[in-house]
């Protein structure tokens, strides 16, 4: 891939609107939970959004991503807008889903994204069938399914990868391996030093990239995703990584140290892109009216979805069947 | 319904059929399960159907069933319309989350930007002494959480026409089989044709009680009928054929002329199929009901392997036809008339 | 039921002292479940167990329920008393076949040589914007299933007593706490006590209507039974407090002096517990009822996410009204009398 | 382990007269089926023999095992009687269970044998459950787990092994790989050559055995139960093995060839055994005498079976808990 220096620093500029526009929405979030305008609950990705958008570099328009409740990053990075984003978190009509979802549950079917999964490992089986849809039919598209570090001891991550490796599936199973499983460190439930090393049991690559340096999940995907998509079969990609944010609102840590927290933080991947786009040259004040302008879109599509109404409730059948019924 | 001639098939076969229909028809079908390729399935359904069509529409699988099931709903969000087979449907439970929590719901809460065409074949019942673990009815689990459209087809010719329908729904549909039926035969029409949904078929007029059931229990039903016409008393018996959704006119219709029903099914009693049709039918058909309705089920123990006991287990035609004698004995009104 | 004193808890704070008491008593007792231990569970039930009772007491698991779930039916097998706490309910569904095809037969299959003393913590229901996955009642499947014992608390004083029954008991029980009841308060005796298994209690006398419930819709059902008053309406409200075994007595007794009832929960309405309630009553009282049993329960779709739609999809206060004004308002008796 | 010249044979002799029991066992289950004595079905482990016997060689008298429904072998090699064991094939009411299993559950609550499990790879967690009861419990006690070849694809082999691994659990996973589940080859449903790698997914040992050999599987084991009894952890042994008969009766296995199933009839652990107690010392006449013992008291077990009366249907409720009904 050969890139002109002036290409360069558009690309190293792209790439940060995008992370920035992801961490803006994410501390958007945070704030409209604290503020009750969000139910349920909300989980962020503050400090992994570099593999969701090394995940969208390292693949094409048209592929697929198939996401779990901590979602957010990979819908946006798909090309999901604000607006849509918004409007689902705060239960409008004019959300992703229609408001039918809520925050674990972005989906965009024209953008490729398949709704987030509030089911921990669900999304593999999935992912394993989008992938076989499009072997089956001979199309090239490559589905890339991310779940956590926890998320390789439940059930179906086992039986998923297993399936991909066999009838060699065009997809690639991206662990964001955050260190935690909720509240519980990764340490205490799994004997291996490496995640990735569980792709072993199913004859497929197990790869690590660093999950803080968006360039470095982008190259250790690509190949995953090159591979994939003529037939060479599925790849474990092990993005080490980790949440700047608690699990979700409420969440006391009590589990790791300020210092643990801190380092990570120095690694800040919005921080580093910021520098790359600087280093291929692009100028700070280009920079700065970009920061400018990402703020004002979220803020204003903010503004739209706290004005946008819910759903009406005679429409809640949007989405049954044709033979459910809904009268009370 | 049917279109041009007909022949004599087994259950089996007219399974067999919709499914080669259905993949000749329409290149987004394919079928997937467990040993149906090579071996041509455990109870033989899909014999044949590999060498026809060939390894990119019949499928084996690992024994994996979240994962193939999971696949299949992936593969229907993006076009395809898979056909999966469950061996047994006691391994439902180990693809619940993917059937239940995902396959159901994926429509809905998408805010239904997805749609799931995915159909189900499974078996399910008592045959002879397959145990806890090998003989159960789930039916009510896909009729409690919306998702799943939910056929038990009692013939041959149902058999075949109610898959059809099934592999054409743009939603998640369940075909449950009875495992005592593969070997039955009966009337097939040739070509393709669906039998509707929610449409069920009366298999015996009568005009003093009504008889409600589905699956494998129909025959027991229409003997239990046999019986009680020796005795002067014409049961009236109502194959439901489908269970989501439930054609509630037709049933309703019947208790208008017959006042009494009796629903018979090899599913447990508690919170099954049939507590949702007395509870249902209690409400719609208040003013016609003379006595309460009865349910004859399985009992609410898992199933034993001994065969008295696997007898006795089940909603015999002797425990239908003395359902029926108590519904016609007992008080035909309410204490308040 | 109580002995002594009691105090003011949190539905919370009950159950963590239900745990903390058998935990004490019997050194078989554990506990089971993801962040259960150092975080105290993400609902904080279990808070500073760990604690005072070290990790071979409370354990905290991998995102493995299946497995967990399974390594508690084997401990119980084998003389333990494990307390499993699935953090929702809804992910039952992964673990269905240790719970269902598992727990609730190997003492059946085995020909009573094993007992399965196991008992599940969960919570489920509709708490706010906890949408489809996150949300549902499934007590359904385990009454229809039969094996588990299942209990819903509505009030502190039963989330204590119930599952110390739970822990206590010889065969696989579960406890489905409701998310949204946690931080409710109400008095809880002090000390072991045991709340039986099929003891409904009366919360509110009412000669009109009787209005059976449990878990969070109870206080739904009471509110309504409020705003009924002031309309002249007195409606009896029954808190089943568990549906296996389910006091079919104190309804029946109730439905006697009423005539009329209404069934009111959160699951779904399609062959859920209401309509095994509603058929069995209609069977068993079918003299004393003037007017067919009425459900009012959560809608046959997938819970939402917006408020408005989550609101209209719950049984509201207002609609169990309006459920008994139409039990009131409908004909008395059938067309026949 | 020494043991002098006149012991080996006396050793020897009772592994044979074990492995030939289990043998006629199920060879009189064949003949009981065809004349439709038996009812669903039934599935043999003709050909697999020392698997189960070198499992009750390797462990000690309370040791506890699991099996499947293809469990027999272990049922009678952990001392069940062949009264019972007929019983229940039979559905009588002397059966192991008092005929409320059938082949696919025996169990035997004072020999230590659980419950057969019909659900494939179900049997992993509870075995992850009773040896976690022992580990609490400070008791001595080791499991065995017994599974095929195909319930390594199952969803609970994986959670179940990293549970045990996590913990320590004195638990020995058991893999009777005989090539094929049901009907499927191994090959097309893993990518992998020794089912025993997948033991490092989860940092767990993993070896292989011969399962056609009763001292080796037994040597293997006994390192393994070893290991876990006093907390060293469990292992991953994949045992090399293969059924003579189909997967059930009826089966007409199109999925393997004559000379395969030759080859490894070739390797027959009954006959091998039968010349390791020759060799041992043990006198062709004296083995005679315990070939005619064996088939004489599986004549009579059989016999006596038939002759037993099935359970009482007023006895329905066996088994039941408290709560369940079942009147009708
Ligand atoms: C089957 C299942 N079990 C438990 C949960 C509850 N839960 C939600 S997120 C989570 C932690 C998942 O950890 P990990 O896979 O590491 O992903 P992360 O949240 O760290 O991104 C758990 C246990 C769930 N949603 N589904
Ligand atoms: C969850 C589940 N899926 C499918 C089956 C049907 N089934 C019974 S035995 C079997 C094959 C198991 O193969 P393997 O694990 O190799 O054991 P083997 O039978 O060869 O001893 C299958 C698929 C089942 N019992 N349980
Ligand atoms: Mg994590
Ligand atoms: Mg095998």
């Amino acid at each position: 891939m050969e890139t002109h220096v002036a290409d360069l620093g558009a690309v190293e500029l792209a790439t940060y609107t995008s992370l920035l526009g992801i961490r803006g929405f994410e501390e958007h979030a945070q704030d409209l939970f604290s503020r009750s305008l969000i139910r349920g609950s909300t989980h962020l990705g503050i400090g992994q959004e570099a593999v969701a958008v090394g995940a969208r570099l390292a693949s094409r328009p048209g592929d697929l991503v198939v996401p779990t409740y901590r979602g957010h990053a990979y819908a946006l990075a798909w090309g999901m807008t604000f607006d849509a984003a918004f409007g689902e978190l705060l239960g409008r009509v004019t959300g992703c889903n229609s408001g039918r979802g809520g925050s674990k549950h972005f989906a965009d079917r024209e953008k490729g994204v398949l709704p987030g999964n509030a089911i921990v490992a669900a999304g593999l089986p999935i992912g394993c069938g989008t992938a076989l849809a499009d072997r089956l039919v001979g199309r090239d598209r490559v589905t890339i399914v991310p779940f956590g570090d926890g998320a390789t001891n439940q059930a179906a991550f086992h039986e998923a990868l297993n399936l991909a490796a066999i009838w060699s599936l065009p997809v690639v199973f991206l662990c964001e391996n955050n260190l935690y499983g909720e509240m519980t460190p990764l340490h205490r439930t799994v004997r291996i030093e490496r995640l990735a090393d569980r792709g072993a049991a199913y004859g497929m690559p197990g790869v690590q990239a660093d999950g803080m340096d968006v360039n470095a999940v982008a190259s250790v995907l690509s190949e995953a995703v090159e591979r994939a998509r003529p037939g060479g079969g599925p790849t474990l990609v092990e993005a080490l990584t980790y949440r700047f944010c608690g699990h979700m609102p409420g969440d006391t840590e009590p589990y790791r140290t300020r210092e643990e927290v801190d380092e990570w933080r120095a690694r800040d991947p919005i921080t580093s892109q910021r520098k790359a786009a600087r280093r291929a040259g692009v100028g700070e004040s280009e920079i700065r009216d970009l920061e400018t302008a990402v703020a004002a879109a979220l803020d204003a599509a903010e503004a739209a979805a706290i004005a946008a109404p819910p759903p009406e409730i005679a429409d809640i059948g949007l989405g049954a069947t044709e033979w459910m019924e809904w009268e009370r | 319904m049917s279109e041009g001639a007909s022949r004599v098939l087994t259950y089996r076969e007219a399974v067999r059929e919709a499914l080669s229909l259905e993949l000749e028809n329409d290149p987004d079908v394919f079928v997937m399960g467990e040993d149906i390729g090579q071996y041509g399935g455990v109870f033989k359904v899909t014999d044949g159907l590999l060498a026809r069509f060939g390894p990119l529409r019949i499928l084996d699988t690992p024994i994996s069933e979240a994962a193939f099931v999971g696949a299949a709903v992936g593969a229907a969000m993006t076009g395809k319309r898979p056909v999966v087979e469950l061996m047994f449907m006691d391994f439902a439970l180990v693809a619940a989350d993917q059937l239940l929590n995902q396959a159901a719901k994926m429509q809905f809460l998408s805010g239904d930007q997805f749609r799931v065409p995915l159909t189900i074949r499974t078996q399910q019942g008592v045959g002879s002494g397959t145990a806890a673990q090998h003989s159960q009815s789930l039916e009510a689990l896909f009729m409690h959480l919306p998702g799943f459209a939910v056929a038990l087809p009692s013939s041959p010719a149902d058999a075949k026409g109610l898959l059809a329908s099934a592999i054409r729904a743009d939603h998640p549909t369940i075909v449950i089989e009875h495992k005592a039926l593969y070997g039955t035969k009966g009337e097939v029409p040739e070509g393709i044709y669906r039998t509707p949904f929610g449409q069920a078929a009366l298999r015996r007029p009568g005009s003093d009680v009504t008889i409600a059931s589905y699956s494998r229990t129909v025959h027991v039903a229409l003997a239990a009928a046999e019986t009680l016409a020796a005795e002067g008393i014409e049961a009236e018996v109502i194959d439901l054929r489908t269970l989501v959704p439930l054609d509630y006119d037709t049933v309703l219709d019947s208790v208008g002329r017959t006042g009494r029903l009796v629903v018979a099914h090899e599913g447990h009693r508690n919170a099954g199929a049939g507590a949702e049709i007395a509870a249902r039918v209690s409400e719609l058909a208040w003013h016609a009901l003379r006595a309460p309705v009865r349910r004859v089920c399985g009992l609410d123990i898992p199933v034993p392997y001994a065969a008295p006991l696997e007898a006795a287990w089940l909603p015999s035609s002797e425990a239908i036809a003395r359902g029926v004698r108590e519904s016609l004995g007992s008080a035909t009104s309410p204490q308040a008339a």
